[in-house]
């Protein structure tokens, strides 16, 4: 049976109904349109869903859809303001740092994750912090260096 | 770039071990051909079994370079003619 | 007017700068549509039904359960499928692997689907199809399968290549030879001759996007697939010929692509999605789930390998040969065979012969897994090498420059080389400031060449020009990687003008003819090529036009600079005409300016790289740490260098991945256990340090800018200068990939 | 299925208590949601105890800390106190999963899955955790190690929950520690794991100590003999080479897709051992 929910999703208070079990994931791909979230795997091993849940990092995949109710939710559609991409957006442009780029919202939302707590952090740091978001394209090696540009562009550096 | 028969030229073409036992066990036969068509069409005429391999995709090395696919690639005098498997990539 | 494909030297503009992408803002923003964002009105979901068994006759399928559940749609099984593939054992393979027919054959392998309003219905679906099986006995490894004996997958393999034909079938479904010269002499004259045996599990290309597609199929015939692949064309002709369906009326289009690595070169499901949407009469959706991606699609092979090679003291290699048998998974191919083609591609030996045995196993069928069959080649010889190196006391890169492939070398493989590109790279490795660095405690070096072909096939672009002068290039291979950046490069550079003046699109199948497979490292290498002729053809078109509105002919105008000018004395006063200016006179002059190109791209030329690796080795856990990675390899030109390290780089992550952790490990139930990015362990970002790279330009003479294909080689060398770093680490030899830390553990045990 | 998240225990008991079909507890569900994705569990009911008051609590109590069931792992990291006291404790935990497992995954959760290899239930066990569990007859504590009854097998009753994590007070020149063995850096789950706690003398002498050992056996370790093998000792070389052979010695694991036998009981011992000098330093001892 249906359950309707109450929820704010990058600012904007969204009602949907869905089924108990489904995962948040297909709610905001097949039920809401926000389909940046990606399913990688649907298990929590790839960080492809990423979405940040009350300022916390999680795998959409790993939530359920009811939990939502009163919660906050931010998604890579929420990550530009207006037309000015966040400075991690623009620093994946710049900096190649996406091929394929299936993997690239939960990467996007991870490092914000990331430098929303940590603003500067060391290669270290940012490897560990986006550990749980599997790339099969770059080795990585873009993706840090557009995060530790893009850490400095916020640190007005 | 195509190319008349007088301007063919007998090669010593090489095989790939696939293709010896049609040719009795050779490694090489000398044909005489102007382009890839016309090697493909003589090794069909003159060999049974060949035109299945050629239709399977046969790749023709021509100093060391490999062509797959056109046929009225010119087969230069002297060239070193090596039949090849068709190589998949990823 | 055929396209000159010879290199053209000068100064570039705009190519070899680093552009910010035409898709970049929508995969930044979660815009990009992929394989599973597409969306039908009235879609159904659709499932498919796998096989729990390694190997089971399928005796009996009811589906009468599954069809009669509220909501369900449609139920397929074999015989939705009837087999027109009129003795085309190609074909017939492809159609069995989709769906069983009268044997499952691999853990994972279909045997019936569904569609059904939604994924609950579907899901409950599968659970009412009964299926009688009788489990047969199975092999999975490929010594095994290759056994007098062994359970037997097909009853109609005869081994290709053994005079005469056995008269029984088997498993062993083709043996090769490769070589020259009298390797038994050579071995003969050796100071030393080395001899080892290796194994190499099974990976899989990892790609973060699974398998997905949309199929809308009318009763008229006339269908539409929405899919992510390397190659819409192929996947066209494949499903229209597996369905029945006219080609011109099955229109494919590519979704953005999550990553291929050869794996999106085949179809897999997508022949059942248009199967259920034909029968349902509805748009059908199919996702496979990540489970579904490493059970039923396509991994490399496995394989096991024996490499001798007899070296004298002053570095010549007398003679050098190897044996390779490599698993193609459930169908016949001859992966084992491109493996003895590359082995020994790197180097110039009097003596040399390789052997290859391909065999069939109840695993799923293999595909190409980027430089497919080269990298464990590669493993073997290179380890090989480096022992033969050590045995007579000589420096790696030393021994290795000696015994180089250069221009005038028989390779290995038989054709004679041109020029290319070994050489430069391990004489770059050797001037490397990481060759020299110092090593810390537990740490090793270690250094290794790969080999691959690249190829570049059929390709077509259409180049139009707006009427407010700017310019869309449609493409037929699509864009994994920046390619679409690429191409906007080349025609901006062909034409003279700004790269934001050029706008690059993936075509459909109905848009563009045939272009072959996005795969062998041909994308950039190919449509760059048909993109320079479709820019050549506009310009031409173009030069007419600014003579008729100036009314003076053709060959008093040239195209400089991106314009129109006169030239002569007399046409001193007329200001050069801009394409904005030229198109919109278009209606004027002719009608739609525009440039097409339909060629076959060849003289793709093949392709060499070096890579240095540090690695450190726990002693007592036996884990392995990249500490250090390098990639020198030989673009040609690199069109967009941040595109070119991109693939360099990934590569070697992929070869890393592949070297210490990643296989798939099948129990002794013949099911494969680790289904899974949890278990299938794919490097994650605090795996690996930053991967150096040094792109080398040798121009290829037979592309317009001197391109070769970058995209596959990078993965070839790994596996081996991993090997040889762990043994300069931990003083043992790996002859198992992957080197994962309970096999280098025992080694350090066994060693003591 | 149905979804239900109670407002307090005693409902959430209830609820749990009555259901005639399969029922779970869902905190992080980082477990829960994997199993119903691949069709290994089908739930009839499931009761979420985040909105319950506080289960999402970290507290400090006379006796130590209690921590709420659904205290996401990422927030243990977050509290600074706790960090400072049971630094293995958090060790294990911080190391389930990724970043974005991290910000649902439970330690309660993690004990209840019952895997052999739970990241956070060896440090747990080497400080002498204990668990409170709510359920129809009130509530009762267990030490952590009492918990698994097998793999994937807990000793909880028809009704029950895990409602809080205990952890004692800290005595002084106490240390701990958290090790695992994963082939990758990150995203494994552990091949062999080891958690110790120690308490030493003014000289340094180790008093008191737990080890630990996980994925070695069914459950959970805890090796009475390898703590015998370091206490009384200074943790020197003879000590450190007791506890390797003891830790060893203990391990039964099997062969499986993540290692082998041999491999697994060999680092079982150099882990305990390193786990053990980690502890020894943070205690204080030199």
């Amino acid at each position: 049976m249906s359950v309707k929910v109450s929820t704010t999703i990058n600012g904007d208070a969204v009602d949907f109904v869905c089924q108990p079990d489904e995962p948040l994931l297909d709610v905001l791909r097949n039920r809401l349109g926000l389909t940046g979230a990606k399913e990688g795997c649907g298990t929590g091993d790839c960080g492809a869903c990423s979405v940040i849940l009350d300022g916390r990092l999680v795998c959409s995949c790993l939530v359920l859809g009811v939990e939502m109710e009163g919660k906050k939710l931010e998604t890579v559609e929420g990550l530009a303001d207006g037309p000015k991409l966040h400075p991690l957006q623009q620093q994946f442009i710049d900096g190649a740092a996406l091929q394929c780029g299936i993997c690239t919202p939960g990467f996007l939302i991870a490092a914000k994750a990331l430098l929303d707590k940590n603003p500067d952090p060391s290669e270290e740091e940012i490897r560990f912090g986006l550990a749980g978001n599997l790339c099969r394209c770059t080795g990585y090696d873009k993706i840090v260096r557009a995060v530790q540009a893009a850490a400095k562009e916020m640190r007005g550096a | 770039m195509t190319a008349s028969l007088d301007t063919s030229h007998l090669h010593d073409v090489h095989l790939w071990g696939a293709l010896r036992p049609l040719v009795g066990g050779a490694t090489s036969i000398p044909m005489r051909a102007a382009t890839i068509r016309e090697l493909f069409r003589k090794l069909s005429d003159e060999y049974p079994g060949m035109e299945a391999h050629i239709k399977r995709g046969v790749a023709v090395s021509i100093d060391g370079k490999i062509y797959r696919d056109q046929w009225d690639t010119v087969l230069p005098a002297g060239a070193e003619i090596y039949l090849m498997p068709r190589v998949p990539g990823g | 007017m055929p396209l000159d494909t010879s290199l053209v030297r000068k100064q570039f503009k705009v190519i070899g700068t680093r552009v910010r992408r035409p898709d970049g803002i929508d995969k930044v923003t979660g815009r990009a549509k992929y394989g599973a964002d597409a969306f039908a009105p009235g879609q159904l979901i659709g499932l498919v039904l796998r096989s729990p068994h390694a190997h089971a006759r399928i005796k009996k399928i009811d589906i009468s359960k599954a069809e009669k559940l509220q909501g369900v749609k449609a139920v397929i099984t074999a015989a939705d499928l009837p087999d027109l593939t009129g003795g085309d054992r190609g074909m017939r393979d492809i159609l069995e692997n989709c769906m069983a027919r009268s044997k499952a054959l691999y853990d994972g392998h279909a045997v019936a689907a569904v569609a059904a309003v939604d994924a609950h219905t579907a899901k409950q679906a599968l659970k009412l199809i009964k299926i009688d099986y009788e489990v047969l006995p199975h092999v999975t490894d490929v010594d095994e399968a290759l056994k007098p004996g062994a359970p037997l997958i097909h009853d109609d393999i005869f081994t290709d290549g053994i005079e005469p034909k056995p008269t029984k079938p088997s498993n062993f479904c083709k043996l090769a030879e490769y070589g020259h010269g009298d390797v038994e002499a050579g071995f003969k004259e050796a100071d030393f001759v080395i001899e080892k045996s290796y194994k190499t599990e099974q990976t899989h290309q990892g790609y973060i996007e699974p398998h997905a597609c949309l199929a809308n199929v009318s009763p008229d015939g006339v269908a539409e697939l929405w899919v992510t692949t390397q190659g819409p064309f192929v996947y066209r002709n494949h499903c229209a010929a597996l369905l029945g369906l006219d080609a011109n009326k099955l229109r494919v289009t590519a979704s953005e692509i999550g990553g291929g690595f050869g794996g999106k070169t085949h179809v897999w499901a997508e022949p059942l999605a248009l199967a259920l949407s034909r029968k349902a009469n509805r748009p059908v959706k199919l996702t496979m789930t990540r489970d579904e991606v490493f059970r039923a699609t396509g991994p490399t092979s496995s394989a096991s390998i024996d490499v001798k090679v007899g070296v004298k003291k002053d570095g010549t290699v007398t003679a050098a040969f190897a044996e390779l048998r490599y698993q193609n998974g459930a169908f016949p191919f001859t992966w084992a065979e491109f493996g003895a083609m590359t082995a020994f591609a790197c180097y110039d030996f009097k003596n040399v012969k390789t052997v290859s045995r391909d065999a069939v196993v109840n695993r799923p069928k293999c595909a190409a897994y980027r430089a497919p069959s080269a990298p464990i080649a590669a493993f073997a010889v290179e380890s090989t090498m480096d022992m033969a190196a050590k045995a007579i006391g000589m420096d790696p890169i030393d021994f290795r420059i000696k015994n180089a492939a250069r221009e005038g070398t028989k390779s290995s493989y038989g054709p004679v080389f041109g020029p290319i590109g070994i050489g430069p790279t391990l004489e770059a490795a050797k001037k490397h400031a990481h060759w020299n660095a110092p090593l810390g405690e537990n740490q090793g070096r270690g250094m290794a060449c790969g080999f691959w072909f690249n190829f570049g096939g059929q390709t077509c672009v259409d180049l139009n020009v707006t009427p407010d002068g700017s310019v869309t290039v449609a493409l037929g291979t699509i864009d994994v990687g920046g390619s679409r950046a690429s191409m906007a490069l080349a025609v901006a550079e062909e034409l003279g003008v700004a790269y934001e003046q050029v706008r690059c699109v993936v075509a459909d199948t109905s848009s563009l003819g045939h272009n072959d497979m996005t795969d062998g490292s041909r994308g950039t290498f190919s449509s760059s090529m048909a993109a320079v002729d479709a820019a050549r053809k506009a310009i031409h078109t173009m030069r007419e036009r600014a003579a008729k509105i100036w009314e003076i002919p053709l060959d008093e105008v040239e195209w400089i600079d991106g314009q129109a000018k006169a030239v002569g004395e007399k046409h001193g006063n007329k200001a050069p005409l801009s394409i904005k200016e030229i198109a919109a006179q278009a209606a004027n002059t002719g009608g739609p300016i525009a440039g097409h190109s339909e060629i076959v791209a060849d003289g793709a030329g093949v392709s060499f790289a070096t890579h240095i690796c540090d690695a450190e080795v726990d002693p007592e856990t036996g884990r392995t740490s990249i500490k250090r990675y390098t990639v020198i390899q030989d673009a040609g030109k690199a069109m967009h260098p941040s595109y070119v390290e991109g693939q360099y780089q990934g590569g070697a992550a992929q070869g890393i991945g592949w070297a210490l952790n990643e296989e798939y490990i099948y129990g002794k139930d013949g099911r494969l256990q680790n289904a899974g990015f949890l278990d299938y362990r794919i490097p994650v970002c605090s795996d690996l340090p930053f991967i150096d790279t040094q792109i080398l330009e040798i121009p290829n003479p037979n592309h317009p800018y001197g391109v070769r294909g970058v995209g596959e080689t990078s993965i070839v060398p790994p596996l081996g200068a991993i090997g040889n770093a762990i043994s300069n680490a931990a003083g043992v030899r790996l002859n198992h990939v992957p080197m994962s830390p309970p096999r280098v553990l025992k080694a350090i045990k066994d060693a003591r | 299925m149905r979804y239900e998240s109670p407002a307090t225990t005693k409902d959430a008991v209830a609820l749990l208590a009555k259901e005639k079909g399969q029922a779970f507890v869902l905190a992080g569900g980082t477990d829960l949601l994997v199993k119903m994705k691949a069709g290994m569990l089908e739930p009839d009911l499931v009761v979420d105890i985040k909105r319950i008051k506080g289960m999402k609590e970290i507290k400090k109590t006379a006796s130590g800390f209690s921590i709420g069931a659904a205290v996401p792992c990422a927030a243990l990291k977050e509290n600074a106190a706790l960090v400072k006291t049971w630094p293995g404790v958090v060790e294990g935990a911080s190391l389930i999963g990724s970043k974005q497992v991290q910000g649902r995954c439970t330690m309660a959760g993690n004990l209840c899955n019952a895997s052999p290899a739970a990241d956070s239930v060896p440090g747990l066990v080497a400080a002498g955790a204990k668990v409170v569990i709510a359920g129809p007859r009130g509530t009762r504590k267990l030490a952590v190690e009492d918990v698994p009854a097998g793999v994937g097998r807990t000793v909880l009753k028809k009704g029950e929950f895990i409602s809080a994590i205990e952890l004692p007070k800290k005595p002084a020149r106490s240390g701990d520690a958290y090790l695992r063995f994963i082939p990758r850096t990150e995203m494994d789950i552990a091949v062999v794991s080891a958690g110790v706690s120690l308490t030493l003398d003014a000289k340094g002498v180790i008093t008191a100590a737990r080890v630990a050992l996980g994925a070695v056996a069914p459950t959970v370790l805890l090796v009475k003999e390898a703590a015998k093998a370091i206490i009384g000792s200074k943790l020197d070389d003879e000590a450190k080479a007791r506890l390797t052979a003891a830790a060893s010695a203990a391990a039964r694991p099997i062969d499986d897709k993540r290692g082998t036998k041999e491999f697994r009981i060999d680092v079982a011992g150099v882990l305990a051992r390193r786990a053990a000098e980690l502890a020894y330093a943070r205690a204080g001892g030199k």
